[in-house]
């Protein structure tokens, strides 16, 4: 069953074939049952928790939300290939799913989405979901909006790991829109030449707002530009959880056996507007939006694990109301908490007691 | 006349010079079917079809270097730059190239561009939406920097910024879009770039600001009548060239001077006028120039108390009208 | 003879193979002997004008140089297969045999190099072939030193000649170095999703400077990346005039129809230092030098003008001699000529009675 | 104590530092076996292998990016700029990214990089290689931006910025790396960012400069002295966080205040610090500051005449010195 579906997963055209993901085929050790049920849970508790950040934006209650939904499987796939307490992630503002899979909680994130007291990331200076967590915790940082930003930053983190030995993975996340910029054209370039331990990662919802795939570039795989650094690309479905677990865990190999980086691009869908604050009924035509919604990788997900024996309907209806229940105990929380005061306003502008400090 | 937003005024001046001069197009992202993530572009695709509105890959240095070469060949491109934050990758293409294309071809080539570039907090946008990036580009000769506050302001502006034969970069404050109403004529009118204007006159203390902030100074300046002091009001319009005319002539009747802005202070426009009236009207002032200005921390912070904590307000701007006063 | 030196034009990579230069087949006018000979010329007056420039920086009478020795037959194979009246031209700075090919003269060229009055691209303001010329004379521009930045411009400039329907192709110029540059991805990208008319001409020497192309890239050739964008990509050898000839004319070929852009890569070598203030010593072993010098482009023509009996003793003498006699009249005149004064100083500043204007 | 020039002192600290640290590394355009194009890492390659000398692709965007990256993850990148003109493909990472990452993660992440970027003209560098860049990341906080203008100064500026855990623009006048010597303590010293440094005392007027012109400023005092005027020369070093202090004191016992810089004056470094004289020391003043500066041209030009037209020079700048002792 679980290996059917890796059938999605397409190499792209490198010029270096000897650092092909495929010619090399250590993909990860296969899933089990038991793996898929976890990143299912993962998949559930990620809707459930933006469907009510959604819903809180339109009630007022929430400033701004990036929703993830469409974009569960590819991140909770990605995540379940690498390691948490090993590897680095550059994440952009739409990783909803990466921040659960790696461990963030729900009334974290919700305090970022209130920009309340307490929020790990930034202390709510940010954007939610945008800062750092505490190193020792999680090594996640995302502290910009700039897109594509983070593609050099995440090179040069991955240079530093190399430069030091340490055997480590950086995941840098960006969407197709991001492909677009020039920093992501040198990023990759640099990479490859170094050989660095880095994933480009790339979920292609085939929209940069509303600008459509067909307007942002005349090719038709974004896995396809790996060949024009020399590194191997794979083109795979983001729908299918378990194809894109394998892709990542292929190129995390590559990565940590010093064959440099790799392309991995996972097709996805983007179910709702760019942010809260965009109408997609301008440019998005509701067929579009219908069909894509039949392919939801969470019912998908069901089914496959219901046809496994894994999942029965008192386990869903189990994990489903937990998601609920976790949401709502975080929602409570994170709206009873307060917003943070200017006390702070002025410190880490500047190293503590350097010239310019004013803490 | 009618009343109209910020907004509004923007799209009606691109739409009308769309319309009187088939050179001029417009280029950016979402700016299509979207209409712009503002709506400033809403409608004209329609109007006026994918080749005269097209909506660019998310690549900033693109955005700038095309419409400069595009400018280059005769044709006069308004591009939108999403969100000032953004603009720092096309700057080697405007502060670098489009400032120098008439000065290094001795006039053989010119760069009659406008980048709308919608800047300024106070909309909840955090660190990385609420830049206010005028002073980089209102140092480079060449340029010619535009921030209306007004819609009326803004319409003849954008017009003259559209007809202009030199790079204009149009900073639109996003928080003025919906915020700020007023009176604009229907069709066609011009305001001239680099004159200032008095938006209220008095006898005590020159104030000079520009955007959001100049709104709050009338605010305050309002307040402190009721108070019986006498507060002119200048609205620079232009940043480059700097109308110093019209603030030095207000100071030399004043005395005193104020610059407010929403900008970090060190090194901001401020320091420019400041230092200007304190060069050039010296012996006529009664009392130091003050400066208004954000605070000296990286960006503006998207939690609300923190961003009230950067944004200026029409009580702190009257504090310090009071504070002037009394010198 | 002509035909078989073509063989070392290679197509690259296209993910859009309906637009590869070789399905459309559509060539140039073979070249003929006399036009060969022309070519020769102009290569050996570029030739020796570039000796005489760098002759008198090393006598300290020209500040800054830097050479074509190495590029002329790819230049002068380029222009040959375009319009110098309908087309455009963006240069970079290694552009000598170009500007020749293009009419610009010795004299103008060498006023230039000595930042002398009557300079006529940018009136000495600026290095060396930097400027623009009158328009209504020859559609050149090149007012940057910034390496890359006419990418971008260059597409807008076909960009609008494309919205009013003008039948021009624009040429961008650019080096290997060049590629690595954000700003050409981005060029390339929007070209090619706007089928623009516009041939992305890169003369890759190897070098950036001190930096060799195995520092610069994990891949063989740069025409392959004509495929990241959807569009044809031709490398070709630089030192052979007619193979550069044939590759650019079909590239104009597909712009004039309306079929985009290609990218061409002139595979060259830089006979001298990066410019005059370089020391390749530092970085570059002799005998890659002498190996080099053995490929040089303006004997091998000599050879094949000779062989088809378009060239003998007598006509060679006659043109290299006749090189030499402008190349010194142009010397004798441009030195004799004075340096601007800066009584223009604050002129082109902004347009005239505009406001800011100063002059 | 030997004798160096600027460049050398560059060197030797950065040198020393890579020696001292293992995790200062450098990288930039041809800084490996061609030592820079000014010859600033000549023989680090060498002596630290490629793995700490790393000639980048031509890329600036990326040499900011990963700087910030590898800084991020625990290096100290010392990174080149190759020309101060070429750095706006970078702003993006340093003034947008770099700037922010403390204060945008609360401090749970910090950037100690060094960028060194070659500036300035006066040396036939055209249009575009021989700007003065400063002020643009002088304007933004979370930055630290240095500009020293001897060797001594230079060595130990540089070390400090490379032990500094913040980003610190280092700005290195190109025309200093071989003409200005000076002497130089062999090993290790450090100073101080963030103060200024009176090279020359005096009671008449306060001169404020940094970079190559400051030399010229302390030509023209001496000049001055001989016809009994008595200057004092502050050397700024640091342009931010600005030493208003040292600049506050000499003013208060001069009375008279000049700002010299080679970049363009409107909305220059010189606006700043005469906006602060003007607004901190108002009651002291008997002159307006007077503010020396480049033309408002786009850029240096190129030809010999007209690159002099442009630069500061000490007769200049001594007949300024002139006027305003008069004042
Ligand atoms: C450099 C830059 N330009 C523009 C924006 C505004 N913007 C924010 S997200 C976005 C679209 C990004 O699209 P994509 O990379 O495909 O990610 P997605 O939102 O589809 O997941 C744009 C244009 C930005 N944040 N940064
Ligand atoms: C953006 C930018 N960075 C650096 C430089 C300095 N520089 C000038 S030429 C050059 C190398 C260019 O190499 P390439 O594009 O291969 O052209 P070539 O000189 O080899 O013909 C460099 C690094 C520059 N001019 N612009
Ligand atoms: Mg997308
Ligand atoms: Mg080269």
């Amino acid at each position: 069953m679980l290996s059917e579906q890796s059938s999605s997963t397409k190499l792209g055209h490198s010029d270096n074939e000897s650092t092909g993901a495929h010619k090399h085929g250590v993909g990860p050790p296969p899933l089990t049952d038991a793996d898929l049920l976890e990143m299912y849970r993962t998949m559930v508790l990620s809707r459930t928790l933006d469907q009510r950040i959604w819903q809180m934006n339109r009630q007022g209650r929430a400033a701004i939300v990036a929703s993830a939904q469409g974009h569960e499987a590819a991140q909770v796939g990605a995540i379940r290939a690498l390691d948490p307490e090993r590897d680095r992630f550059y994440i952009y503002y739409r990783e909803l799913t990466t921040m659960l899979a790696l461990g963030i909680t729900p009334l974290e994130l919700l305090l970022g989405f209130l920009a309340k007291e307490g929020e790990p990331l930034s202390g709510a200076r940010q954007f939610p979901l945008h800062g750092a967590i505490d190193r020792d915790r999680r090594d996640i940082v995302s502290f910009s909006n700039v897109v594509a930003t983070q593609l050099p930053q995440a090179v040069g983190v991955a240079l530093a790991d190399k430069m030091r030995g340490e055997q480590r993975v950086t995941v840098a996340y960006f969407g197709d829109g991001a492909s677009s910029m020039g920093e992501t054209h040198e990023a990759m370039n640099f990479a490859s030449i170094h050989r660095l331990p880095i994933i480009f990662f790339c979920e292609n919802n085939k929209y940069a707002i509303s600008v459509p795939i067909s307007q942002q570039m005349n090719i038709e795989s974004i896995a396809t530009r790996a060949s024009a650094y020399g590194m191997p690309g794979i083109e795979v479905n983001g729908f299918d959880p378990v194809a894109v677990y394998e892709a990542v865990g292929a190129a995390a190999n590559l990565a940590l056996s010093g064959q440099g980086p790799t392309l991995v691009e996972a097709v996805v869908e983007r179910f709702l507007p760019h942010t809260s604050d965009d109408d997609d009924t301008r440019y998005r035509p509701p067929e579009d939006l219908e069909g894509i919604r039949d392919l939801d990788p969470i019912p998908a997900t069901e089914k496959i694990l219901r046809a496994s024996g894994t999942l029965d309907d008192a386990l869903d209806e189990e994990i489903k109301s937990l998601a609920q229940k976790i949401v709502n105990q975080a929602t409570e929380d994170a709206e009873n908490a307060p917003f943070p005061e200017p006390q702070d306003f002025y410190e880490q502008v500047y190293a503590p007691g350097s010239p310019g400090d004013q803490s | 006349m009618a009343e109209m937003t910020v907004i509004e005024a923007v799209r009606e001046a691109l739409r009308e010079e769309m319309v009187r001069d088939p050179v001029v197009f417009t280029m950016g992202e979402d700016i299509g079917a979207r209409g712009g993530v503002f709506l400033a572009t809403e409608g004209l695709l329609d109007q006026f079809g994918p080749e005269r509105v097209i909506d660019t890959p998310l690549a900033e240095a693109a955005i700038g270097g095309i419409a400069l070469g595009a400018a280059v060949n005769g044709m006069r491109p308004v591009a939108e730059i999403e969100f000032g934050d953004f603009i720092w990758p096309a700057v080697n293409q405007i502060i670098g190239e489009a400032a120098r294309v008439r000065y290094g071809t001795q006039g053989r080539r010119t760069a009659p561009l406008v980048l709308r570039v919608p800047y300024g907090g106070g909309v909840r946008g955090g660190l990385f939406h609420s830049q206010s990036i005028e002073v980089a580009f209102s140092h480079q000769p060449g340029l010619k920097v535009v921030a209306p506050a007004t819609p009326y302001d803004a319409k003849g502006l954008l017009k003259s910024a559209i007809r202009d034969d030199d790079p204009v970069i149009f900073f639109e404050h996003k928080r003025t879009y919906r915020l700020v109403k007023g009176d604009v004529p229907e069709g066609d009118y011009t305001i001239p770039i680099g004159k200032a204007d008095v938006k209220r006159t008095g006898s005590d203390l020159t104030v000079v600001s520009y955007g959001l902030v100049l709104h709050y100074c009338l605010e305050a300046a309002a307040t402190l009548a009721a108070e019986g002091i006498d507060v002119e009001v200048i609205d620079l319009r232009t940043l480059r060239p700097l109308d110093t005319d019209t603030v030095l002539e207000s100071v030399r009747k004043t005395s005193k001077a104020m610059v407010v802005h929403e900008d970090t202070k060190a090194g901001g426009i401020g320091g420019e006028i400041a230092a200007v009236i304190a060069e050039e009207v010296f012996e006529d002032l009664d009392a130091p120039v003050k400066r208004v200005a954000g605070p000296e921390v990286p960006a503006m912070p998207f939690s609300p108390l923190l961003e009230a904590e950067f944004m200026p307000s029409a009580e702190k701007i009257a504090a310090e009208m009071r504070e002037l006063a009394a010198y």
